[in-house]
């Protein structure tokens, strides 16, 4: 489990996550976004495309987060969703509250 | 040693609505190859079951949230108390039992996680996706013991 | 790393003739547990899916005997030549095709190998038993290329 | 794939095949129970606890190696066949020729 970070020429940074995002590393993700804004970064891109499994404390935390980015005037999107977890984020309705693409280039095209 | 098979795989829309995917594999003809690339196959063929990989997630789905309950909310995260878990496998149906050390609670105070004040929140939706994946949840009295049950198909 | 999890399995008759199996597990409280454990209980109760089971051995009979007869017999283990799989997998059955780059056989006049001259031979039971575990058989005209269809129930 | 020897105090040489018997590896067996009918050994068990496959040519083999043994006034038992490959010998009425145990013990127990 690891989120790489790299950062697009158009100022979005984006965070894969590798393996899970649950209850044992949501915090370190949630550090990581923290960082970002503090250091004034306000565009960012969740890429999934690497994901196994996400469990609720790890959509509560991008939930927390995403809260976080928008009164800071910032922006998160979310990518790469296989089928069953985007299905948590329908079961939750909180495919209404994330802009959600199919891949990351798919998102990163409109920012 | 590197593998001497060409492999691929590619998913096809045959006719109306029935996707078939293709795997081609094209290996020498050395008799040591065979194990190999009858694993290989073998793992493409079963990985194909859709209903089977639709039921590892939501046993995944139904394991990690009662464990993380269990371990978070029961057991406060004391180390020294146990979490025990219970799989009961029978043809048909599975049974899973996740168990706390915990004071338990009453899960019908539960509030869904789904209206306006609550969408926003930072927790609040394990129990919810937990009966949303699975076909039965039942507690014990003490609501430290929570019993899952998912049908096969 | 030593696992902390403390694990059983085991199977029970439960009532008349359905074999019911228990895992149990018993983990301290730490989230840092959980995926170990969901990934230990996942396994066991995919495996007890006993029609997967057995698609997954006709499988390994068809691939095993079909990849062998065309390395040997087909391509008489000429490394230069090649065998190719072709496996489409669709939602209610797999069709495979293994194609060798030899001169073909009559599949028609290959005697059943049970009879009192053949039970004692060495070899010639690698079709026969493709034969009774697959669900259709069939070959192109030149006897160089099966195919071979199971159904997935 | 690897074939364990072990010889039990009644004489009988227990071969343990671990992995398969397939038309990679038979050969091997057959010199290795060759080699023990030339050192004088006459009682045999090959125990599959361990087998997770056997394919036509190791079927064949059996049969051959079974028929040596014989023609050396020795004899053979197999153990350990699980439910699938028992179907084998079963398909092939290779059951009839062969003295299948369930498990090793009961093969010796009788030799
Ligand atoms: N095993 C348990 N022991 C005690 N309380 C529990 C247990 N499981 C759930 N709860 C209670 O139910 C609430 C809702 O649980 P859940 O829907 O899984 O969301 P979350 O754990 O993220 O709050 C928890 O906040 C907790 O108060
Ligand atoms: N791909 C092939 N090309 C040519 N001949 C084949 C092929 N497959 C099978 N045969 C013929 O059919 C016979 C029976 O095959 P099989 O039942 O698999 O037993 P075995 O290969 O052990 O003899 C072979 O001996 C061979 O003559």
């Amino acid at each position: 489990m690891s989120f790489t970070q790299s950062r697009q020429e158009s100022g979005v940074v984006v965070f894969r996550v590798d393996g899970q995002l649950v209850v044992g590393n949501r915090l370190e993700l949630k550090d990581l976004i923290q960082g970002a804004l503090t250091a004034g970064d306000r565009k960012f891109l969740l890429d999934f495309s690497h994901t196994g499994y996400i469990d609720s404390s790890g959509l509560g935390a991008l939930v927390t987060i995403a809260r976080q980015v928008r009164e800071r005037g910032g922006e998160m999107r979310l990518a790469g969703l296989n089928d069953d977890l985007r299905s948590l984020f329908e079961l939750t309705k909180l495919d209404t509250l994330f802009s959600i693409a199919d891949s990351a280039a798919q998102a990163l095209a409109g920012f | 040693m590197t593998s001497p098979l060409r492999f691929c795989v590619r998913r096809s829309a045959a006719g109306a609505g029935t996707a078939v995917t293709i795997v081609t594999l094209s290996i020498p003809s050395d008799i040591a190859c065979i194990e190999e690339a009858v694993a290989l196959v073998i793992r493409h063929c079963l990985a194909g079951d859709e209903s089977r990989e639709r039921l590892r997630f939501r046993l995944q789905v139904a394991l990690s949230e009662a464990l993380a309950n269990a371990i978070v909310r029961g057991n406060r995260e004391d180390r020294t108390k146990q979490v025990n878990v219970r799989a009961e496998l029978a043809p048909e149906q599975i049974r899973l039992h996740v168990t706390d050390e915990g004071a338990g609670f009453d899960p019908r105070r539960v509030p869904e996680p789904l209206g306006p004040d609550r969408i926003l929140g930072g927790d609040g939706r394990g129990l919810f996706l937990i009966r949303r994946l699975v076909d039965a949840v039942e507690f014990n009295d003490q609501g430290n013991s929570i019993c899952m049950i998912l049908l096969r198909r």
